[in-house]
Protein backbone atom coordinates (compact mmCIF):
# COMPACT_ATOMS: atom_id res chain seq x y z
CA UNK A 1 0.00 0.00 0.00
CA UNK A 2 1.44 3.66 -1.07
CA UNK A 3 1.16 5.50 1.62
CA UNK A 4 1.87 9.46 0.83
CA UNK A 5 3.39 12.04 3.14
CA UNK A 6 3.16 15.74 3.58
CA UNK A 7 4.60 18.68 5.51
CA UNK A 8 6.90 17.06 8.26
CA UNK A 9 5.54 13.67 7.74
CA UNK A 10 7.84 13.81 4.33
CA UNK A 11 10.45 14.51 6.99
CA UNK A 12 9.59 11.54 9.00
CA UNK A 13 9.08 9.28 6.32
CA UNK A 14 12.62 10.80 4.37
CA UNK A 15 10.32 11.23 1.14
CA UNK A 16 6.73 11.69 -0.20
CA UNK A 17 5.43 8.78 0.16
CA UNK A 18 6.61 4.94 1.62
CA UNK A 19 5.05 1.49 0.61
CA UNK A 20 3.75 0.26 3.42
CA UNK A 21 3.82 -3.98 3.73
CA UNK A 22 -0.13 -4.94 3.00
CA UNK A 23 -0.78 -8.58 4.10
CA UNK A 24 -4.55 -8.82 5.39
CA UNK A 25 -7.25 -6.36 5.38
CA UNK A 26 -6.53 -3.22 7.23
CA UNK A 27 -8.27 -0.88 9.16
CA UNK A 28 -6.95 2.78 9.23
CA UNK A 29 -6.26 1.98 12.96
CA UNK A 30 -4.21 -0.62 11.88
CA UNK A 31 -2.23 1.37 9.30
CA UNK A 32 -1.55 4.25 11.77
CA UNK A 33 -0.30 1.35 14.51
CA UNK A 34 1.76 -0.13 11.73
CA UNK A 35 3.30 3.13 10.86
CA UNK A 36 4.02 3.75 14.15
CA UNK A 37 6.01 1.07 15.03
CA UNK A 38 8.05 1.84 11.97
CA UNK A 39 8.51 5.30 12.53
CA UNK A 40 8.07 6.06 16.33
CA UNK A 41 8.33 10.25 15.29
CA UNK A 42 4.93 10.10 13.98
CA UNK A 43 3.69 9.73 18.23
CA UNK A 44 5.88 12.92 18.69
CA UNK A 45 3.38 15.25 16.11
CA UNK A 46 0.79 17.08 18.30
CA UNK A 47 -2.26 14.79 16.20
CA UNK A 48 -2.34 13.58 12.86
CA UNK A 49 -4.92 11.80 10.68
CA UNK A 50 -5.05 9.70 7.69
CA UNK A 51 -7.11 10.58 5.00
CA UNK A 52 -8.02 7.54 2.25
CA UNK A 53 -9.42 8.82 -1.24
CA UNK A 54 -9.06 12.56 -0.20
CA UNK A 55 -10.93 12.33 2.53
CA UNK A 56 -10.72 12.17 6.36
CA UNK A 57 -11.07 8.45 7.23
CA UNK A 58 -12.20 6.99 11.05
CA UNK A 59 -9.93 4.30 12.16
CA UNK A 60 -12.09 1.57 11.74
CA UNK A 61 -12.52 2.45 7.91
CA UNK A 62 -11.35 -0.66 5.98
CA UNK A 63 -8.73 -0.25 3.10
CA UNK A 64 -9.03 -1.41 -0.23
CA UNK A 65 -6.83 -2.56 -3.11
CA UNK A 66 -5.82 1.39 -5.25
CA UNK A 67 -7.31 3.63 -2.32
CA UNK A 68 -5.23 6.39 -1.89
CA UNK A 69 -4.20 6.66 1.66
CA UNK A 70 -2.47 9.75 2.89
CA UNK A 71 -0.98 10.68 6.52
CA UNK A 72 -1.94 14.50 7.33
CA UNK A 73 -0.07 15.84 10.19
CA UNK A 74 -1.56 19.23 11.65
CA UNK A 75 -2.73 21.82 8.78
CA UNK A 76 -1.50 25.38 8.71
CA UNK A 77 -2.39 26.48 6.24
CA UNK A 78 -4.14 30.31 5.60
CA UNK B 1 -21.40 28.68 -10.60
CA UNK B 2 -21.02 30.86 -7.00
CA UNK B 3 -17.78 29.58 -5.62
CA UNK B 4 -14.29 30.40 -7.34
CA UNK B 5 -11.90 28.13 -5.47
CA UNK B 6 -8.11 27.54 -6.59
CA UNK B 7 -4.83 26.49 -5.36
CA UNK B 8 -2.29 28.56 -6.94
CA UNK B 9 1.25 28.61 -7.16
CA UNK B 10 1.75 32.30 -8.09
CA UNK B 11 0.85 35.64 -6.70
CA UNK B 12 -2.71 35.89 -5.72
CA UNK B 13 -4.94 38.44 -7.44
CA UNK B 14 -7.17 40.43 -4.84
CA UNK B 15 -8.53 41.86 -7.32
CA UNK B 16 -10.03 39.37 -9.00
CA UNK B 17 -11.19 37.91 -6.04
CA UNK B 18 -13.42 40.97 -5.61
CA UNK B 19 -14.70 41.73 -8.98
CA UNK B 20 -15.53 38.29 -9.76
CA UNK B 21 -17.81 37.94 -6.24
CA UNK B 22 -18.87 41.80 -6.78
CA UNK B 23 -22.54 41.74 -7.97
CA UNK B 24 -25.64 44.50 -8.72
CA UNK B 25 -27.65 41.93 -6.42
CA UNK B 26 -25.35 42.48 -3.37
CA UNK B 27 -24.72 44.84 -0.52
CA UNK B 28 -21.64 43.85 1.19
CA UNK B 29 -18.55 42.52 0.61
CA UNK B 30 -16.51 41.26 3.39
CA UNK B 31 -12.22 39.97 2.20
CA UNK B 32 -9.61 38.72 4.29
CA UNK B 33 -6.30 38.32 2.93
CA UNK B 34 -3.63 36.52 5.26
CA UNK B 35 -0.34 38.17 5.11
CA UNK B 36 3.02 36.53 5.79
CA UNK B 37 4.32 38.28 9.16
CA UNK B 38 7.75 39.05 9.93
CA UNK B 39 7.86 37.36 13.15
CA UNK B 40 6.20 35.12 15.18
CA UNK B 41 6.44 34.05 18.80
CA UNK B 42 9.92 36.67 18.89
CA UNK B 43 11.38 35.13 16.09
CA UNK B 44 12.18 36.89 12.66
CA UNK B 45 10.93 34.65 9.96
CA UNK B 46 12.53 35.08 6.67
CA UNK B 47 10.20 33.14 4.63
CA UNK B 48 7.42 30.90 4.38
CA UNK B 49 7.02 27.57 2.32
CA UNK B 50 3.15 26.49 1.80
CA UNK B 51 2.70 23.00 0.41
CA UNK B 52 -1.09 21.37 -0.20
CA UNK B 53 -2.06 17.66 -0.64
CA UNK B 54 -3.69 19.80 -3.96
CA UNK B 55 -6.31 17.55 -4.45
CA UNK B 56 -7.91 16.63 -0.71
CA UNK B 57 -7.19 20.41 -0.38
CA UNK B 58 -9.68 21.80 -2.91
CA UNK B 59 -12.46 19.30 -1.61
CA UNK B 60 -12.28 20.44 1.66
CA UNK B 61 -12.26 23.97 0.41
CA UNK B 62 -15.24 23.21 -1.33
CA UNK B 63 -16.70 21.55 1.67
CA UNK B 64 -16.23 25.19 3.75
CA UNK B 65 -18.07 26.87 0.49
CA UNK B 66 -21.02 24.76 0.77
CA UNK B 67 -21.51 24.92 4.27
CA UNK B 68 -21.21 28.73 3.98
CA UNK B 69 -23.90 28.68 1.30
CA UNK B 70 -26.16 26.59 3.16
CA UNK B 71 -25.65 28.32 6.44
CA UNK B 72 -26.14 32.18 5.33
CA UNK B 73 -27.93 33.77 2.27
CA UNK B 74 -24.43 34.58 0.18
CA UNK B 75 -24.05 35.39 -3.48
CA UNK B 76 -20.93 34.32 -4.16
CA UNK B 77 -17.78 33.29 -2.59
CA UNK B 78 -13.66 33.20 -4.07
CA UNK B 79 -11.29 31.20 -1.97
CA UNK B 80 -7.68 31.45 -3.15
CA UNK B 81 -4.61 29.99 -1.38
CA UNK B 82 -1.16 29.91 -3.36
CA UNK B 83 1.10 27.44 -2.53
CA UNK B 84 5.29 27.40 -2.89
CA UNK B 85 7.47 30.24 -1.31
CA UNK B 86 6.42 33.34 -0.04
CA UNK B 87 8.31 36.44 1.13
CA UNK B 88 7.39 38.47 4.28
CA UNK B 89 4.01 40.44 3.26
CA UNK B 90 3.17 38.23 0.82
CA UNK B 91 -0.19 37.01 0.49
CA UNK B 92 -0.88 33.16 0.94
CA UNK B 93 -4.71 33.65 1.31
CA UNK B 94 -7.50 35.45 -0.28
CA UNK B 95 -11.19 35.06 0.95
CA UNK B 96 -13.97 36.95 -0.44
CA UNK B 97 -17.58 36.73 0.21
CA UNK B 98 -20.66 38.83 -1.27
CA UNK B 99 -23.82 39.02 0.18
CA UNK B 100 -27.11 41.48 0.18
CA UNK B 101 -26.40 42.25 3.82
CA UNK B 102 -23.05 42.30 5.52
CA UNK B 103 -23.56 40.64 8.59
CA UNK B 104 -23.75 37.15 6.19
CA UNK B 105 -20.52 38.13 4.66
CA UNK B 106 -18.60 39.04 8.03
CA UNK B 107 -19.76 35.65 9.90
CA UNK B 108 -19.26 33.11 6.48
CA UNK B 109 -15.86 35.38 5.69
CA UNK B 110 -14.90 34.82 9.41
CA UNK B 111 -15.88 31.11 9.73
CA UNK B 112 -14.14 30.14 6.02
CA UNK B 113 -10.94 31.39 7.24
CA UNK B 114 -11.33 29.48 11.32
CA UNK B 115 -12.48 26.42 9.37
CA UNK B 116 -10.01 26.70 6.65
CA UNK B 117 -7.22 26.77 9.67
CA UNK B 118 -8.86 23.66 10.99
CA UNK B 119 -9.53 21.08 7.94
CA UNK B 120 -8.29 22.15 4.70
CA UNK B 121 -4.85 20.09 3.91
CA UNK B 122 -1.96 22.96 3.68
CA UNK B 123 1.10 23.22 5.66
CA UNK B 124 3.36 25.57 6.27
CA UNK B 125 6.72 25.89 7.08
CA UNK B 126 8.62 28.83 8.51
CA UNK B 127 11.86 29.37 7.59
CA UNK B 128 14.36 31.58 9.91
CA UNK B 129 17.86 32.76 10.05
CA UNK B 130 18.64 29.66 12.19
CA UNK B 131 16.58 27.17 10.98
CA UNK B 132 13.11 25.73 10.11
CA UNK B 133 9.87 24.35 11.43
CA UNK B 134 6.40 23.01 10.14
CA UNK B 135 3.68 24.99 11.99
CA UNK B 136 1.69 23.40 14.49
CA UNK B 137 3.37 20.12 14.29
CA UNK B 138 4.40 19.19 17.50
CA UNK B 139 2.38 20.04 21.00
CA UNK C 1 0.07 57.88 11.05
CA UNK C 2 -2.29 54.79 11.40
CA UNK C 3 -5.46 55.83 9.55
CA UNK C 4 -6.36 56.88 6.58
CA UNK C 5 -9.80 58.49 6.47
CA UNK C 6 -10.99 60.10 3.42
CA UNK C 7 -14.68 61.11 2.20
CA UNK C 8 -14.28 61.35 -1.57
CA UNK C 9 -16.50 62.08 -4.35
CA UNK C 10 -14.88 59.87 -6.75
CA UNK C 11 -14.82 56.29 -7.25
CA UNK C 12 -12.71 54.73 -4.34
CA UNK C 13 -9.77 52.96 -5.23
CA UNK C 14 -9.87 49.74 -3.17
CA UNK C 15 -6.34 48.58 -3.69
CA UNK C 16 -5.01 51.50 -2.39
CA UNK C 17 -6.95 50.80 1.34
CA UNK C 18 -5.90 47.43 1.31
CA UNK C 19 -1.96 48.35 0.21
CA UNK C 20 -2.24 51.06 2.92
CA UNK C 21 -2.58 49.23 5.90
CA UNK C 22 -0.64 46.05 4.49
CA UNK C 23 2.65 45.93 6.08
CA UNK C 24 5.20 43.45 7.19
CA UNK C 25 4.20 43.19 11.04
CA UNK C 26 0.47 41.92 9.80
CA UNK C 27 -1.10 38.48 9.67
CA UNK C 28 -4.22 39.45 8.48
CA UNK C 29 -6.57 42.38 6.77
CA UNK C 30 -9.96 42.28 6.97
CA UNK C 31 -11.80 44.47 4.16
CA UNK C 32 -15.27 45.68 4.30
CA UNK C 33 -16.74 46.91 0.38
CA UNK C 34 -20.09 48.60 0.21
CA UNK C 35 -21.92 48.26 -2.85
CA UNK C 36 -24.84 49.75 -4.58
CA UNK C 37 -27.72 47.12 -4.83
CA UNK C 38 -30.01 47.15 -7.02
CA UNK C 39 -33.30 46.87 -5.34
CA UNK C 40 -34.80 47.42 -1.73
CA UNK C 41 -37.92 46.39 -0.30
CA UNK C 42 -38.59 44.49 -3.65
CA UNK C 43 -38.48 47.84 -5.65
CA UNK C 44 -36.00 48.84 -8.37
CA UNK C 45 -32.92 51.11 -6.77
CA UNK C 46 -31.87 53.47 -10.53
CA UNK C 47 -29.12 55.04 -8.13
CA UNK C 48 -28.14 56.33 -4.88
CA UNK C 49 -27.16 59.85 -3.42
CA UNK C 50 -24.65 60.23 -0.72
CA UNK C 51 -24.53 63.64 1.20
CA UNK C 52 -21.91 64.20 3.51
CA UNK C 53 -21.76 66.94 6.47
CA UNK C 54 -18.09 66.77 5.61
CA UNK C 55 -16.11 67.80 8.38
CA UNK C 56 -18.02 66.09 10.64
CA UNK C 57 -18.08 63.23 9.51
CA UNK C 58 -14.24 63.08 9.27
CA UNK C 59 -14.27 63.44 12.88
CA UNK C 60 -17.05 60.61 13.14
CA UNK C 61 -14.93 58.86 11.25
CA UNK C 62 -11.62 59.71 13.03
CA UNK C 63 -13.54 58.61 16.26
CA UNK C 64 -14.43 55.62 15.24
CA UNK C 65 -10.97 54.61 14.32
CA UNK C 66 -9.73 55.62 17.39
CA UNK C 67 -12.06 53.76 19.52
CA UNK C 68 -11.13 50.97 17.08
CA UNK C 69 -7.42 51.22 17.91
CA UNK C 70 -8.07 51.68 21.92
CA UNK C 71 -10.20 48.08 21.74
CA UNK C 72 -7.71 45.93 19.58
CA UNK C 73 -4.51 45.59 18.66
CA UNK C 74 -4.70 47.01 14.86
CA UNK C 75 -1.96 48.13 12.69
CA UNK C 76 -3.40 50.67 10.24
CA UNK C 77 -7.35 51.41 9.17
CA UNK C 78 -7.95 53.09 5.75
CA UNK C 79 -11.34 53.87 5.89
CA UNK C 80 -12.91 55.81 2.60
CA UNK C 81 -16.47 56.90 2.15
CA UNK C 82 -17.82 58.41 -1.24
CA UNK C 83 -20.47 60.98 -1.89
CA UNK C 84 -22.67 62.13 -5.00
CA UNK C 85 -24.35 59.98 -6.98
CA UNK C 86 -23.67 56.06 -7.93
CA UNK C 87 -24.72 53.47 -9.59
CA UNK C 88 -25.95 49.98 -8.82
CA UNK C 89 -22.74 47.86 -7.92
CA UNK C 90 -20.25 50.76 -7.38
CA UNK C 91 -18.81 51.33 -3.78
CA UNK C 92 -19.66 53.91 -1.80
CA UNK C 93 -17.54 52.61 0.85
CA UNK C 94 -14.70 50.86 1.92
CA UNK C 95 -12.84 50.19 5.35
CA UNK C 96 -9.67 48.27 5.24
CA UNK C 97 -7.99 47.00 8.97
CA UNK C 98 -4.70 45.24 9.41
CA UNK C 99 -3.36 43.24 12.47
CA UNK C 100 -1.29 41.29 13.57
CA UNK C 101 -3.98 38.74 14.35
CA UNK C 102 -6.91 38.15 12.23
CA UNK C 103 -9.54 38.05 14.97
CA UNK C 104 -9.23 42.28 16.03
CA UNK C 105 -9.21 42.40 12.10
CA UNK C 106 -12.32 41.60 11.85
CA UNK C 107 -13.92 42.51 14.68
CA UNK C 108 -12.43 45.85 14.79
CA UNK C 109 -13.96 46.51 10.48
CA UNK C 110 -17.22 44.87 11.77
CA UNK C 111 -17.45 47.68 14.26
CA UNK C 112 -16.39 50.46 11.95
CA UNK C 113 -18.80 49.78 9.45
CA UNK C 114 -21.92 48.95 12.48
CA UNK C 115 -20.79 52.39 14.03
CA UNK C 116 -20.44 54.22 10.84
CA UNK C 117 -23.78 53.51 10.05
CA UNK C 118 -25.23 54.68 12.87
CA UNK C 119 -23.08 57.94 14.11
CA UNK C 120 -21.49 59.87 10.69
CA UNK C 121 -23.44 61.95 9.13
CA UNK C 122 -24.01 60.85 5.73
CA UNK C 123 -26.97 59.93 4.40
CA UNK C 124 -28.24 58.85 0.74
CA UNK C 125 -31.16 58.84 -1.21
CA UNK C 126 -32.94 55.90 -3.06
CA UNK C 127 -34.03 56.74 -6.44
CA UNK C 128 -36.44 54.42 -8.04
CA UNK C 129 -38.36 54.79 -11.66
CA UNK C 130 -41.67 56.63 -9.43
CA UNK C 131 -39.87 58.90 -6.91
CA UNK C 132 -36.76 58.48 -4.14
CA UNK C 133 -36.82 58.61 -0.64
CA UNK C 134 -34.20 59.52 1.90
CA UNK C 135 -33.12 56.11 3.65
CA UNK C 136 -34.37 55.80 7.54
CA UNK C 137 -35.74 59.48 7.24
CA UNK C 138 -39.47 58.38 8.64
CA UNK C 139 -40.29 55.48 11.13
CA UNK D 1 -28.19 82.20 14.38
CA UNK D 2 -27.70 80.18 10.94
CA UNK D 3 -28.46 76.24 11.45
CA UNK D 4 -27.49 74.04 8.24
CA UNK D 5 -29.97 71.28 6.78
CA UNK D 6 -29.09 67.93 5.29
CA UNK D 7 -30.42 65.19 3.52
CA UNK D 8 -34.21 65.59 4.45
CA UNK D 9 -34.05 68.34 6.40
CA UNK D 10 -32.72 70.23 3.47
CA UNK D 11 -36.62 69.54 2.03
CA UNK D 12 -38.21 70.47 4.99
CA UNK D 13 -36.13 73.64 5.39
CA UNK D 14 -36.47 74.41 1.42
CA UNK D 15 -32.47 75.16 1.53
CA UNK D 16 -29.37 73.80 2.65
CA UNK D 17 -29.33 76.52 5.63
CA UNK D 18 -31.92 78.86 7.69
CA UNK D 19 -31.54 81.88 9.76
CA UNK D 20 -32.85 81.51 12.69
CA UNK D 21 -34.17 84.77 15.30
CA UNK D 22 -32.15 84.79 18.33
CA UNK D 23 -33.36 86.98 20.95
CA UNK D 24 -31.76 85.64 23.83
CA UNK D 25 -29.30 82.86 24.78
CA UNK D 26 -30.80 79.73 23.17
CA UNK D 27 -30.27 75.68 24.23
CA UNK D 28 -30.15 72.92 21.85
CA UNK D 29 -33.46 71.99 23.30
CA UNK D 30 -34.99 75.67 22.88
CA UNK D 31 -33.74 75.44 18.74
CA UNK D 32 -35.43 72.28 18.79
CA UNK D 33 -38.80 73.41 19.83
CA UNK D 34 -38.53 76.88 17.34
CA UNK D 35 -37.83 74.91 14.75
CA UNK D 36 -40.56 72.17 14.96
CA UNK D 37 -42.53 75.14 15.36
CA UNK D 38 -41.68 76.90 12.54
CA UNK D 39 -41.55 73.40 10.23
CA UNK D 40 -43.58 71.04 11.57
CA UNK D 41 -42.35 67.93 9.03
CA UNK D 42 -39.60 67.61 11.33
CA UNK D 43 -41.18 65.85 14.16
CA UNK D 44 -42.14 63.54 12.00
CA UNK D 45 -38.76 62.32 11.40
CA UNK D 46 -37.97 59.23 12.91
CA UNK D 47 -35.29 61.06 14.90
CA UNK D 48 -32.75 64.24 14.58
CA UNK D 49 -30.04 65.60 16.57
CA UNK D 50 -28.42 68.75 16.69
CA UNK D 51 -24.77 69.18 16.09
CA UNK D 52 -23.21 72.23 17.33
CA UNK D 53 -19.54 72.76 16.06
CA UNK D 54 -19.21 69.52 14.20
CA UNK D 55 -20.45 67.59 17.52
CA UNK D 56 -23.51 65.74 18.75
CA UNK D 57 -24.86 68.34 21.32
CA UNK D 58 -27.03 67.24 24.37
CA UNK D 59 -29.96 69.52 24.98
CA UNK D 60 -29.10 71.25 27.52
CA UNK D 61 -25.96 72.92 25.84
CA UNK D 62 -26.03 76.38 25.45
CA UNK D 63 -25.36 77.44 21.62
CA UNK D 64 -23.16 80.75 21.27
CA UNK D 65 -22.28 83.10 18.44
CA UNK D 66 -20.48 82.21 16.13
CA UNK D 67 -21.22 78.29 17.17
CA UNK D 68 -22.25 76.21 13.74
CA UNK D 69 -25.13 74.46 14.16
CA UNK D 70 -26.92 71.63 12.30
CA UNK D 71 -29.92 69.71 11.73
CA UNK D 72 -28.50 65.88 11.61
CA UNK D 73 -31.85 63.69 10.85
CA UNK D 74 -31.28 59.88 11.02
CA UNK D 75 -27.99 58.95 8.88
CA UNK D 76 -28.10 56.39 6.46
CA UNK D 77 -23.98 56.23 5.23
CA UNK D 78 -22.44 52.83 4.18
Amino acid sequence: MKVLAFGIVKEIFSGSSIDLEFDNELTVADVKRKLETQYPKLKALASYAVAVNDEYAENDLVIKDNDEVAIIPPVSGG
Amino acid sequence: MNTDIQILDMPLDINACINWVMAPECGGIDVFIGTVRNHTKGKSVLRLEFEAYERMALKEMDKIAKEMLQCWPLHKIAMHHRVGILGVGEVPVVIAVSAAHRDAAFDACRYAIDTLKETVPIWKKEIFEDGEVWVAAHP
